[in-house]
C-alpha cells in the first residue's frame, strides 16, 4: 500500500520500519473494528450487530464444537470441484476454439447466451434437475467460472504473438509440436488470469447456491443461524468464508506470480 | 440412490423430513430411537436427510435423490398436478392431522395489547407465515373466507417461524401463525389465539404425511415395506417410551427439553394416526382448489395407498 | 464483378448460418426430443410449452412486472454505489489520507462474498425493497469504486502537465482532465459491477420473496411449474442480452474518442 | 528580452535515503531568448529531469533557474511542453485540444477559434479538426500537440524528444516545419534529443551532457544557413564537420557505459 | 555455393477483391552466398514482405524465389529470421531460449548445451543464463535473439529491424558485434533498415526499394575497409559519399510520400 506521501517510517531502523509501517497500514481496519465494537450494544441493539468480540467468540465456538466444520468442508469441496472443472473445460474450450473453425462455430453461441446471464438465475434449474446439494452447488460454480477462463483463453491462444510461432517455425517446429511447445506456455498467464477473475465468481455462486438451494454448507449454515436468531453464529460463518474466498484471491496472485517468473 | 434387486448389499432408503419433531418421521434421525426398530440397518440402509421446505424435499424425489418424504396438502397436490415425479408417488403414511377438535392444531397467535381477538379484527394487519403458498398458509386464507374476507384484506410477510415472538413483541407484525410446537412458545407468552384450524374445518384432516415415489414403491418393495414397518414401528414405541424419547429427541435437535417434553406426544401435540384416510385426503384437496390454493383436483386413491398401514 | 458480388453475400449468409447453427439445432432438437418423451417433461418441458408459458407470463402482467421490480433494485442500486465509489475511488487515488483509510478496507471488502450478507441485510433492513436495494449498493461499491481508483491513478501525468502548463488550477483539474481521463476505467467498473447488481438482486428475490424475476422463476420450482422457471431464465437471457448490448453501445457513444 | 532562461549550479537529487540519485549536478547554462537550443547527452543523464525543472514540474534541490530573470516557481503559461508522447487529451478532438489553453486563458469563443485554426492551417491539420487523436497517425498527433501549444502563445517551447517515436521520413518533415516556425515566431526553443543529426540541423547551439549524474560538457554552436534545401544543409561540409564533433563528444560519454 | 538468393520477377498481392493490393511488383535481385545486403525503402515499401517471403512464411504471388537454387517452401533451417521485437520465447530462460533450435534439430544434450554456451559466450551474454527475457534490455533480448539464430547454423540470416527499438549507443555496439560475426561465420545476410547510415555502415550492397508496390530501384555496392574503427569509417569521405548516394536515392522515394 502506497503511504509514503503520509508517512515514511525511514527514520526508523529496518526490521521495526517494516513491522511499524505494517501496523500503520493496517490501522483502518483496526479503526473499523473498535468502532463496531462501541457501536454494538449501544448506537444499535446486540442482535443487530453483534460485537466483534462476540463474533470471535462464536468463531471459536464454531471451530470448538466442530459445527463449522462438516459445512466448510462440503463447501470447499464443491468450490474446488467446480473451479477445478470450469478450468479444466475451459482451458481445452478456450484453447479448441482457436485451433479449429468448427469448434468456434459450435460453442461460441452458446457461449454467447450464457455470457449476459447472471449465472445464479440458474440456481433454480439446477435444482430442478439434480436437487438441492452439492450437485447443484458445483454445476453453478461451473458455470459461473467457466466463461472467463474460457475467454481468456481463447483471447490468448489467438493472439499468441506471431513472431514466435514464426520463429518456432523457422527452427523446425512442427504444427503438432507447436502446440506443446509455443501456443500452450504463451497462453498459460492468460489462463491464470482467468482463473483469478473467476474465484471470486466461485464464492458468489457457492453462497448462492447455498443460499437458496441447500441443506448444507456455509451458505446455509449463515441462512440457519440467521432464521433462528444466532446472530454472532451467522456473523462468524461470513467471516469464515470470507477469510476462506480472502485467502483463495490473494493466495492464488501469489502461486501466480511463483508459477509466472518469466512474465 | 439403491440400485435394483439383491444383487450387491442391502438397498438404501433415502429419508428426507422437514420439521424436527413435530414430524414425528424426523426421529428417525435420532441413533437411539433408531436403534429400536426392527429392519433398519438389517433389511435396509436408512439415510435421513433434512430439508428446509416441502416443495425442496419433492424436488429431491424428483431428481431422484429422495424415496420417502414428508409432504404437506399443497406440496403434495402441486406435484401430483404438475408431474413432477417421474412414475408418480402416493401417500404411505399419515405423519399428523390437522383440525382435530381435541388436539391442538395450526392457530394464529396475536399479542396480547394488540386487541386481535377474533378473525375480522386481522382485516387490514400484517401478518406473518412462514412462506406463501403452504398448507400453513391455507389455513389463514381458509380463516378469512369464514370471516367474509379475503387473501387480500391482510398484509402477508414471509418470516421463520422462531422469529414470530421477537417480532410479535416488538410490533413488526400483528399476528403470525404457529405450528403446535411453536405454539408451546407462543402460549407461554401469553399472546391471544385468534383462531385455529380446527375453528375454521368442519373436519379433521391429512397435514403432513410421508409420500414415496413410485420408482421406489417399484424397485425396492420390499425395502420400502420394511421402512413402513419402521415407521409404524416408531409410533409404536414413542407412545410405550415417551419420555425416553422426547430427551433423546431433544438433544439430538438441540431443542429445549422442556419444550419438547410439554409437547411432544402429550395433549398438545397434534392428533397422530399413520392410518392413510383416503376421504379425508380428498376433502382437503378438494377444499384447496377452493381456496385458490391448486388448480385442479384428482383422485387421491391413484396417489395414495394404505397397503403400508394394515 | 457480378460473380464477386454474389459469392460475397453468399458466404455472409453462410457465415451468419454458421454461428447460430448449433442454437437452431439445440433448439429443435429440445423440442423434437420432448415431444418424443425422452426426457420427463418436468425436467424439461417442450420448448413450445416454455414458450406458451413465457407468453402467458407476459401477457398477464406478472413477468413484466417482475422484470420491473427486479430491475429497479438492481439499478437503485447501482446507481448509488456509481456516486459512493466514484467519488471515494477518486479520492483515493487523489489524497494521500483517503488512499491511507480505504486502501486497506478495499483490499479486505473486495473478495468478501458479499452475497453471504443476505440473511444479514434481512436481519438489519428486513425484506423489502430497500433491503435489496442497500445489499446491491453493498455488493457493487467495491469493482466500482476499485476502478475509479485504479483508472485515475494511471491518468497520464503529461496530460496533467500539459494542462497544468495551460493554466489549468488544482480545482479545475478534476473536471477537465481526471474525470474525462478515467472516464473509460469507471465505465469499466460499471460494466463490470451490472451482473453483479442482477446476480444479488436475483439471489435475494430467490431467497426473501418479495416479487421480482428471482421469486417468479424460484415460485416455478416451488410450485412444481417448470415450465414457468424455464421462461423466466429466458426472460433473464433476454435482459441480459439487452443489456449488455446497451452497455457496450453506451460505451461506443461516451467514449467514442478511445 | 523575452523568454532568457538563465540555469546556475542546478543540482538536483531524487528520492532520499539509500534512494537518493543525483541526476544533475552543478549545471550553470544560459539560454538566450529566441534562441534554439537542443540538449543531447546519454540516456539517463537528466536531459528529461532538466526540462522538466525549467517546466516547473520538479523542485530544485539546489542552484536557481529563472525565466527572465524570475525564478520559476511551477508551470505556466509563459512555457510550453511538447512531449514525446504527444499527451493530447484523448476525449478531445483536434479542435478542441489546440483550443484548450484559450479556454483556460480565457480568450473570448471567436477569438479563440479563430486562433485555433491558424495553428491548425499552420500545421497542415486543415481538414482534421474534428478527429479525435486515436484516428491519427503519430506525425499528426505530434502537430497537434505542437499547435496546441503554439496556440496559447507561451514564449518557451520545451521539447522532450518530441519526434523520437517517428520514423525518418516523418521526422525530417516535422524538423523542417519546426525550423520554419522557429523562424516566424520567435520563440526560445529548448529541444532534447538522442539523435546527433537532428541537433546540429535544427540548432544554433547543442549542449552535451556528461553521463550520469548529468552536467554541461560541452557546447557546440552551430551557424547554418537554415533557408537552404535540406540536401544542400546535410551534404555540406560545415555540417557534417559540426554533426562529427557533437558526435565524437557524446560517444566519449556514452561508450563506456554500453555494457551487457 | 551455400546460401544464395535467387528472386526473380518476384511479385506478392495480399488480400482479394476491393482488398487487393500490390506490395511487390516484378523484383529481381540475386544475392551471393556470404554477402551482406541491406535493404532499404519508404515505410510500406514491401521490405518486410519481401523478407517474409524469403523466409518462407508467405506465398509468392508471381515469380520465383530459391535458396541455392531450391524454389523456396515454407519456413525452414537453412534460414534464420531476427525480429525487431526479438520474439524471445518468454517463458524460456536466456540459455533454454538459444537451445531451442538445437532441441528440435534433436542435437544430443551435451553438445547442445555446450553449442548454446559458446554463442551466449559470443554474446557477450555469460552470466545470464538463468534470467528471463523480462529481465533483460533490450539490447540484450536482441543479443539473444541473435545468439538464438546463430546456434542452430543456419545459411542465412533474415533481420528486420533488429536494431530500430534501439537507442543510438546500443545500435552502434550491435552494429559492430554483428559485423564481427559476420566475418567470422561466413553467413548471407539480408538486413532490412529505415536508417541509412546503418545501412552503409553495415553492408556490402544497399538496395534501395520505391515506394508502394515496391521493386528495386538502385543498389548501391559499399567498399569500405571495415577493420578499422567506427570513429574513422563514419568520419571517411567514402563512407559519406556513399550515405549521402543512398540518403538522395531513397529521399526521391520518401519526399513526395509525407503529407499530412
Ligand atoms: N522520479 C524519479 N525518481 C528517481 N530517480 C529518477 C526519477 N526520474 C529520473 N530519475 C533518475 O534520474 C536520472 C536522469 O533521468 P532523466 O529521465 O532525466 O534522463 P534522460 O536524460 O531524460 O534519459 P533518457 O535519454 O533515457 O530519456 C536517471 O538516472 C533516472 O534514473
Ligand atoms: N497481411 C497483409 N494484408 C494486406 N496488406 C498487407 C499485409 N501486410 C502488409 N501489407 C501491405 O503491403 C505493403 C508492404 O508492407 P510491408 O510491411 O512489407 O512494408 P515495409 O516496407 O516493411 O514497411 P515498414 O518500413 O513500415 O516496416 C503495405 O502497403 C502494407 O499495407
Ligand atoms: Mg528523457
Ligand atoms: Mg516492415
Amino acid at each position: 500500500m502506497a503511504t509514503h506521501d503520509l508517512w515514511t517510517p525511514d527514520r526508523l531502523p529496518d526490521p521495526f520500519a517494516g513491522v511499524a509501517k505494517f501496523l500503520f497500514d493496517w490501522i483502518p481496519l483496526l479503526v473499523l473494528v473498535v468502532g463496531w465494537e462501541v457501536a454494538s450494544g449501544r448506537a444499535v441493539s446486540e442482535s443487530v450487530l453483534p460485537p466483534p468480540t462476540a463474533v470471535a467468540a462464536a468463531t471459536v465456538d464454531l471451530f470448538a464444537t466442530g459445527e463449522v466444520i462438516p459445512h466448510l468442508a462440503v463447501s470447499l469441496l464443491r468450490v474446488g470441484v467446480g473451479l477445478g472443472l470450469s478450468i479444466a473445460v475451459g482451458v481445452l474450450l478456450g484453447i479448441g476454439m482457436s485451433q479449429s473453425d468448427a469448434v468456434e462455430d459450435f460453442f461460441d453461441v452458446f457461449l454467447s447466451l450464457i455470457y449476459p446471464l447472471p449465472k445464479t438465475a440458474l440456481v433454480p434449474l439446477a435444482l430442478l434437475w439434480l436437487g438441492i446439494g452439492t450437485k447443484t452447488a458445483v454445476l453453478i460454480v461451473f458455470l459461473a467460472c467457466l466463461l472467463p477462463i474460457v475467454m481468456n483463453a481463447n483471447n490468448a491462444a489467438e493472439n499468441v504473438d506471431q513472431n514466435l510461432i514464426r520463429s518456432a517455425r523457422m527452427m523446425g517446429t512442427s504444427d503438432r509440436r507447436l502446440f506443446w511447445k509455443v501456443v500452450i506456455p504463451a497462453t498459460i498467464p492468460e489462463i491464470l488470469t482467468g482463473i483469478r477473475q473467476a474465484i471470486p465468481f466461485a464464492f458468489i455462486s457457492l453462497i448462492s447456491a447455498e443460499l437458496i438451494a441447500s441443506e448444507q454448507g456455509m451458505g446455509r449454515l449463515i441462512r440457519d443461524a440467521g432464521s433462528i436468531g444466532r446472530y454472532p453464529a451467522m456473523f462468524a460463518t461470513i467471516v469464515i468464508i470470507s477469510a476462506v474466498a480472502y485467502t483463495a484471491v490473494y493466495g492464488f496472485e501469489q502461486i501466480r506470480e511463483r508459477v509466472l517468473v518469466w512474465t | 440412490t439403491g440400485g435394483g434387486g439383491g444383487g450387491g448389499g442391502t438397498p438404501t432408503i433415502n429419508f428426507n423430513y422437514v420439521v424436527p419433531i413435530e414430524n414425528a418421521a424426523s426421529l428417525l434421525a435420532v441413533p437411539e430411537i433408531r436403534e429400536n426398530l426392527e429392519n433398519a440397518g438389517s433389511a435396509y440402509e436408512l439415510n435421513v436427510t433434512r430439508n428446509s421446505g416441502t416443495p425442496t424435499s419433492l424436488n429431491q424425489m424428483a431428481a431422484g435423490s429422495a424415496d420417502v418424504v414428508m409432504t404437506s396438502t399443497v406440496s403434495f397436490a402441486s406435484a401430483v398436478n404438475q408431474s413432477a415425479v417421474p412414475e408418480g408417488l402416493s401417500v404411505v403414511g399419515v405423519d399428523f392431522w390437522d383440525a382435530a377438535p381435541e388436539n391442538y392444531d395450526v392457530s394464529v397467535f396475536a399479542a396480547p395489547d394488540s386487541g386481535i381477538t377474533s378473525i375480522s379484527d386481522l382485516e387490514g394487519k400484517t401478518v406473518a407465515v412462514n412462506a406463501l403458498g403452504t398448507g400453513v398458509h391455507s389455513v389463514y386464507v381458509k380463516g378469512l373466507r369464514s370471516a367474509g374476507l379475503s387473501r387480500d384484506d391482510v398484509e402477508f410477510v414471509e418470516m421463520g417461524f422462531p422469529t414470530y415472538t421477537s417480532a410479535l413483541n416488538e410490533g413488526k407484525i400483528d399476528a403470525g401463525i404457529y405450528p403446535a410446537l411453536f405454539a408451546v412458545g407462543a402460549r407461554s407468552e401469553g399472546f391471544n389465539r385468534v383462531f385455529g384450524s380446527a375453528d375454521v374445518w368442519s373436519q379433521q384432516y391429512p397435514f403432513t404425511y410421508a409420500t414415496a415415489s413410485k420408482r421406489a414403491l417399484n424397485n425396492k418393495p420390499d425395502a420400502m415395506a420394511a421402512w413402513a414397518e419402521d415407521y409404524a414401528g416408531l409410533f409404536d414405541y414413542v407412545r410405550n417410551n415417551r419420555s425416553e424419547a422426547a430427551s433423546a429427541a431433544a438433544s439430538h435437535f438441540e431443542l429445549p427439553a422442556s419444550t419438547v417434553e410439554s409437547y411432544f406426544f402429550t395433549e398438545n401435540d397434534y392428533h397422530r394416526d399413520l392410518t392413510v384416510d383416503q376421504d379425508a385426503l380428498q376433502f382437503i384437496i378438494d377444499d384447496l382448489v377452493e381456496l385458490d390454493f391448486i388448480d385442479e383436483s384428482f383422485d387421491v386413491t391413484e396417489h395414495s395407498t394404505n397397503e403400508f398401514q394394515n | 464483378m457480378d460473380v464477386d458480388v454474389r459469392s460475397l453475400d453468399a458466404s455472409s449468409v453462410v457465415d451468419s448460418l454458421k454461428s447460430i447453427y448449433s442454437l437452431v439445432l439445440l433448439l429443435v432438437l429440445w423440442e423434437v426430443v420432448t415431444r418424443m418423451g425422452l426426457i420427463y417433461p418436468y425436467f424439461l418441458p417442450q420448448l413450445s410449452v416454455v414458450i406458451d408459458e413465457f407468453v402467458l407470463l407476459v401477457s398477464s402482467g406478472q413477468m413484466i412486472h417482475a422484470a420491473y421490480l427486479t430491475l429497479m433494485r438492481a439499478f437503485v442500486g447501482l446507481a448509488g454505489a456509481a456516486v459512493a465509489g466514484v467519488v471515494i475511488g477518486i479520492l483515493c487515488a487523489r489524497n494521500a489520507l483517503f488512499e491511507w483509510f480505504f486502501d486497506p478496507i478495499i483490499k479486505i471488502g473486495y473478495p468478501v462474498p458479499v452475497i453471504s450478507l443476505v440473511p444479514v441485510f434481512m436481519l438489519w433492513f428486513g425484506i423489502g425493497d430497500v433491503s435489496k436495494i442497500i445489499m446491491v449498493v453493498v455488493g457493487t461499491f467495491w469493482p466500482v469504486a476499485v476502478n475509479a481508483r485504479d483508472a485515475t491513478r494511471q491518468v497520464d501525468r503529461n496530460l496533467i502537465r500539459s494542462a497544468r502548463m495551460m493554466g489549468t488550477g488544482d480545482r479545475r483539474l478534476l473536471w477537465r482532465v481526471i474525470l474525462p481521463a478515467a472516464s473509460p476505467g469507471i465505465f469499466t467498473g460499471l460494466q463490470i459491477a451490472t451482473p453483479i447488481a442482477l446476480i444479488i438482486t436475483f439471489v435475494f428475490e430467490m431467497v426473501a420473496g418479495g416479487g421480482g424475476l428471482g421469486a417468479l422463476e424460484i415460485a416455478g420450482v416451488r410450485g412444481f411449474n417448470s415450465a414457468q422457471t424455464y421462461a423466466v431464465i429466458f426472460a433473464i437471457i433476454a435482459i441480459g442480452l439487452v443489456l449488455d448490448r446497451l452497455l457496450r453501445a453506451a460505451r461506443t457513444r461516451l467514449l467514442d474518442w478511445t | 528580452m523575452d523568454g532568457r532562461i538563465g540555469i546556475s549550479h542546478l543540482e538536483k537529487v531524487y528520492g532520499e535515503g539509500s534512494e537518493r540519485t543525483k541526476a544533475i549536478d552543478d549545471l550553470s547554462f544560459d539560454i538566450d531568448g529566441g534562441e534554439f537550443t537542443s540538449v543531447v547527452g546519454p540516456s539517463g543523464c537528466g536531459k528529461s529531469t532538466l526540462l522538466y525543472i525549467i517546466a516547473g514540474f520538479l523542485d530544485i534541490t539546489n542552484g536557481t533557474v529563472s525565466v527572465d530573470g524570475t525564478p520559476i516557481d511551477g508551470p505556466g503559461t509563459d512555457r510550453g511542453v511538447v512531449f514525446q508522447d504527444y499527451a493530447l487529451f484523448p476525449w478531445r478532438t483536434v479542435k478542441e485540444n489546440v483550443l484548450y489553453g484559450l479556454e483556460e486563458a480565457g480568450v473570448p469563443d471567436e477569438e479563440a477559434d479563430a486562433t485555433a485554426q491558424r495553428f491548425i492551417d499552420m500545421m497542415d491539420l486543415s481538414g482534421f479538426e474534428n478527429k479525435y487523436p486515436k484516428e491519427l497517425s503519430g506525425g499528426m498527433k505530434q502537430r497537434v500537440a505542437l499547435a496546441r501549444t503554439l496556440a496559447y502563445d507561451p514564449k518557451i517551447l520545451l521539447m522532450d524528444e518530441p519526434f523520437g517515436a517517428l520514423d525518418q521520413p516523418l521526422r525530417e518533415t516535422l524538423q523542417d516545419q519546426l525550423i520554419d516556425i522557429w523562424g516566424d515566431l520567435d520563440k526560445t526553443v529548448v529541444f532534447i534529443t538522442h539523435d546527433v543529426e537532428e541537433a546540429v540541423y535544427l540548432s544554433e547551439r547543442v549542449m552535451i551532457m556528461t553521463r550520469h549524474p548529468g552536467t554541461k560538457k560541452t557546447v557546440t554552436e552551430v551557424d547554418l544557413d537554415r533557408s537552404r534545401p535540406r540536401e544542400d544543409i546535410v551534404t555540406s561540409e560545415e555540417f557534417t564537420r559540426k554533426k562529427n564533433e557533437v558526435w565524437r563528444s557524446l560517444r566519449e560519454e556514452t561508450k563506456s557505459e554500453v555494457q551487457p
